[in-house]
């Protein structure tokens, strides 16, 4: 949102299309693949337009250093990380405010899903490594973060599935990418759990009157839900395949 | 025992007489629902900041101080200058803060204030440039938190953006061999609206407007949204490992954009009485 | 004492004024307040000068991580910290070297005057918050804190009260401001327990002979007996007005 | 339980059963003494970056990135370009990793990588100048580990010279008043050799190449030597607490001459069909 | 054992001994309350540096190394060069020292240090001025800690000042196009005076000069005063949890006065010896 | 290695004698010192060209954190660390990655020829610190470590011993000082134990022929044995001197 109200020409088209070609309420290609690293109890790969998104899950295990473990249910720790050569320019390795912020409401997002009254005295540990980044990294990264704790068996009450709506010269539309986001006139991350129908993550940056924001709030809510059928065919592929991988 | 030390001690008691009272509407401090604390607002606290101004909210006490210098613009903004919000929630705050660099909450409380102020366009950063790519304005906004008691978000914003409104900053000139010069007068920062944050706590099904610390203790979730004085909502930000339904979180929306319009009426009237 | 032997035109005019009108053994105007953070467990506020400086203590309280209790004593542990906006130019909220020095000759200054012995496997934490800095607020940190120290009930000796004097303009003054202890050629900070006649602090700065050392040593005593009856005179204001604030 | 915990639950059964192995000519997964496993090298994974490769060597797997800009030379070497080599072991890799500033294996993995690179000559340095002491290009090199199954030496080793070998990078030009603008055109590195990194494990008194994590696990120590393709070695680094006879040296630094040419070739195709 | 293990293990009975001891005037090490330990001053041990001095005071070691370079003065002190002092207690020097970054003692042994040499005015930074407000003289002043036995502040000071006094500086040179660049000739650092520290250490109720690591261990407070060679005291530091009486603070700055003359002559004999 | 196959002008004379005079297979002067520092379980200090280097051993001692302690044997912790004024340019005290990596290899260097399972749940710390820095720093300050070990009364199977060979104007040459390692093409430094013939470190850098490669290496080795000489002597001048110093 670097231009609030800001410079709009070409976000959308005459024939209402945007920059790359998309509809107001088209999603971005969507590819996500399930338990591709070795040594993790649980790993997603993503594909979300240009976003690529590692994801892998440790755990639940034995906490270090054993007084932050607790009584009644399992640690959720949460690390959302940007690999230097994922932006347009070089990013430090160190954890930015940014990065130390998203992997808060990342994990907040995550937690609402997870039975972790099922793992007292453990943690479990969530990492998330963007590869490459474009406009939407953050509810991409907690799509592949819910796939990979499906896939290292962790008690979960739903998935969650992430998407964002936003504001592009004056119309809403779904999944803002990269240059919407920079020249955009809002942006709207949300998380739900798609079967409970509650919302785990909500950011908002930029201006919405109330009409937009009910219809940008609504559509993210679409988007998800569309997210969360990948997710499940992802998961489904990988344990029910008729090449027959292990069942869960 | 301290205020903050007995809310640890918080008890099922407690949190069972906080649902039986939430039940019928009202909470432990008497207050309803969508009710606020008093809210107090007093600019240029801090004669040697370019603007500040202290607030307390409830027995939530914060300072915030402006300083302005110049500094280099990022290169994919060349045309903007820098707007700065830091927060440190000092040991004197509460038995809980500890010494040391801002920890998570910390940033997620800068970094939501920082966003309310930024997307609502308060500043027009447009117009805090000396020399477009190489020479802006910087302005650095810096909260003590003093005395913790709920909902930072609220008393934060509020004392970021009355300093920002009261501020007098030096006007630097451009000399005619292009090197920036401090003169002694002193402008107001280029204001454009007036933003102002509403936090409310999910605690079982309800709703509470400005949680104060015991609330804070037992709530599932947190959400706060920034509005302008224009009728739009520009930020928002859901916290803690609880949910909202959908219908929540369309109330918490159109909540703060009423309950703003109080609080921006607080932060005039605090700013008015002190010019 | 950025310039020592420097320049000093107009620190002291013809009349023997000083630039803020101050005689050269007067103090600049103090204002004390006490128990004013709802959450500490002792509290004061200073100004003395432009200083504005806040002090709250907590404890006797546990120690975090235990191996660092004392068998015998409770653990006096000190943080002297200036909030970005209390300087001219803004100060990085990282404590600097300065910072951490004055941290330690604090932390020092106020252990003669308390009975750690009475409390032994705690802690207490004293921390000073600045503001808004002038000349001397080390002194009016100690200052604060000794009334914040009373104000939580912990056992003490005697109050801690401190001053400086300095050299200016080839003379000696009471209680340096900023300007001159920037201009000026000498600053002599010292605190005391006014009761038992000890020095608990004792830093300086710059010139003196054997001579201007003696004036100015004992102005700053002078200088802080009255800091001293400032003190009392808050402390008694708060538990004995006449109001009936809560006796301690 | 995943392949990373098998390796920790390694006892002397184990142990002994390596060294029967061993003492066989062969090795726990089948291979030869002098046999690495298989290596796919992908070039251009990461489109945003100037140059990018991902590496799998049996299950290590290790993504590198080239990002390129213009930087100052330092003091001593006015007329060469930067090259900056840099490692995360990311905690994804392996339940041993940590997340945290690179501890002192990941440093000295970096440095060595960073100097079979530098030393062999493979980037002519003194091509990447654009102000004489004063403007150069400055070549990042960061390399993100996934999956750690041993051996990451030659994995990051392979992976960075395949990002170099295939990157594209933009030309910068010189202005008439000596400012530095990029161009839309983009120029290959100016290459002259591919070095190559053969990392060899001993354990007990047997020389093995590229050991896996159980390997590693067992091994008393390790030595890593780097050949360019013009048959000159060009780095070394002896590694962990045990030790080498002067033949053994000698015999780890001629294997690793002819494992190079092979790894090289294996680089040579991936880049081959990526181009 | 070594040494300092030894301290450590001091028990009452030391104590008491130390008590009895000092009542008849008299100290372990034979003593008398105002004497020194022998102090040698042996400069010109790194010839890298541009300046260096070595300092044995009792078994106390440590060197002292000037570098210097060009810097930009403080906005504040245009017209003045940069003078830093820095000190690391090695953790060769004592079993208690640990490897990482200052912690308070050292800081303040390092600012204690500086506040002698800059107060006393004994470097005139005045005349380290290249281009006023652009281009001064940065003198870096370093500190290396090898053994510790008491008294560091004392010992510290002696080395940098020898080390400044007899450092020979590169000459820097202002260009007609307003650069600096480095000359081959060598000058000295314009001195104005010789500061001296003198520490003492209270135990029970006696004043104690140069205390050892032994005394250290037992003392309640420590005082140091430096004095230049025009009569004037420069700066002090009361140091640790106890306290002195007015007269013992007078007392102390006397003596700084008294000793410090001796060690002055201690600090020129051997830098001419040097010469 | 800053130039490798770089100017190679004066580095090598007509009379084939290297810029300090040198013959090709000749060492800098070298001096050691044994047990000079007071409060170290053991010392030494060495002089190797213009190196000037102290190393230091405390231990075996107890270990804490206690969890780091090892059932089994000594745990052995290393430092290389320069001083600031070491260097041409003054050196930042902060470890940079390089003494990072050196106390690392340094460590590696010393462990196989010490006992330490001779001392369970206790560790050995060695310190080096570089007081004037030439070419070779790293081996010197192991020489000088493995004296100081010894001097402390560490068990040990055999003395480590450190020399480099190396490259210059196209010849292998023994013992690298600073403007060869600088402008020259190759380094090689290695450790042995001198008595059982085994290399505990080595390292490359810059570009060697395998012929080149064996020559070096052996004429390293040659060096690493004359080094071994002098550390006896100066291990036997310390412990068994005609005027009877303490016999270890």
């Amino acid at each position: 949102m670097g231009k609030a109200g800001g410079d709009s020409r070409a976000l959308i088209n005459e024939q209402g299309l945007r920059i790359d070609g998309r509809k107001l309420d088209e999603l971005r290609p969507i590819k996500i693949e399930v338990g591709i690293l070795k040594n993790a109890d649980g790993s997603a790969y993503i594909e979300f337009g240009k976003n690529k998104i590692m994801a892998a899950v440790y755990g639940p295990k034995e906490v270090h250093p054993k007084h932050s473990a607790l009584p009644d249910k399992s640690v959720l720790r949460c690390r959302y990380h940007m690999s230097p050569f994922s932006t347009e320019e070089r990013k430090n390795p160190a954890p930015s405010r940014r990065e130390i912020e998203i992997s808060k409401v990342m994990r907040e997002a995550l937690e609402p899903a997870l039975m972790l009254q099922d793992y007292p005295r453990t943690a479990i540990d969530v990492f998330v490594e963007v590869l490459q980044s474009d406009g939407g990294s953050r509810c991409a990264g907690i799509s592949a973060a819910a796939v990979a704790l499906a896939d290292a068996g962790v008690n979960m009450r739903d998935l969650v599935a992430a998407c964002a709506a936003g504001k592009v010269a004056e119309q809403v539309v779904l999944d803002v990418d990269d240059t919407e986001d920079k020249e955009g006139q809002a942006d709207l991350p949300i998380a739900i759990m798609p079967n409970v129908n509650q919302v785990t993550l909500l950011q908002l940056d930029g201006q919405l009157t109330d009409e937009e924001f009910g219809k940008a709030f609504n559509w993210a809510i679409e988007g998800a839900r569309k997210v969360y059928q990948l997710q499940r065919q992802a998961l489904i592929g990988r344990y029910f395949a008729p090449e027959g991988n292990e069942n869960s | 025992m301290s205020a903050v030390k007995k809310i640890i001690v918080i008890e099922q008691l407690k949190r069972n007489q906080m649902n039986e009272l939430l039940a019928r509407g009202t909470r432990l401090d008497g207050r309803g629902m969508l009710d606020t604390r008093p809210m107090t607002v007093t600019p240029n606290v801090i004669e040697k900041a370019e603007g500040s101004s202290r607030v307390l909210l409830g027995n939530t006490e914060v300072i915030a101080g402006v300083k302005v210098n110049v500094g280099t613009p990022f290169p994919d903004t060349p045309d903007k200058g820098l707007l700065v919000v830091s927060a440190e929630v000092l040991p004197l705050a509460s038995p809980y803060a500890e010494p040391g660099p801002p920890d998570e909450s910390t940033i997620e409380l800068a970094r939501v204030t920082d966003r309310g102020v930024r997307e609502s366009g308060m500043i027009d950063v447009g117009k805090l440039v000396l020399v477009e790519g190489k020479h802006v304005y910087a302005v650095f906004v810096d909260v003590s938190i003093l005395n913790a008691d709920g909902n930072l978000f609220d008393a934060v914003s509020a004392a970021v953006v009355s300093a920002l409104l009261t501020a007098k900053i030096p006007k630097y000139e451009v000399t005619a061999e292009g090197s920036i010069t401090k003169t002694e007068e002193k402008i107001p920062l280029p204001i454009q609206t007036i933003p102002a944050a509403v936090t409310m706590a999910k605690i079982g099904d309800y709703i509470l407007v400005d949680p104060d610390s015991e609330e804070e203790a037992v709530m599932d979730a947190r959400i706060t949204f920034v509005s302008d004085d224009r009728g739009n909502i520009c930020a928002g930000q859901k916290g803690l490992g609880g949910t909202f339904s959908f219908e929540q979180v369309v109330f918490a929306a159109s909540t703060a954009k009423l309950k703003g319009d109080q609080i921006r009426e607080i932060i005039k009237q605090g700013v008015h009485s002190a010019v």
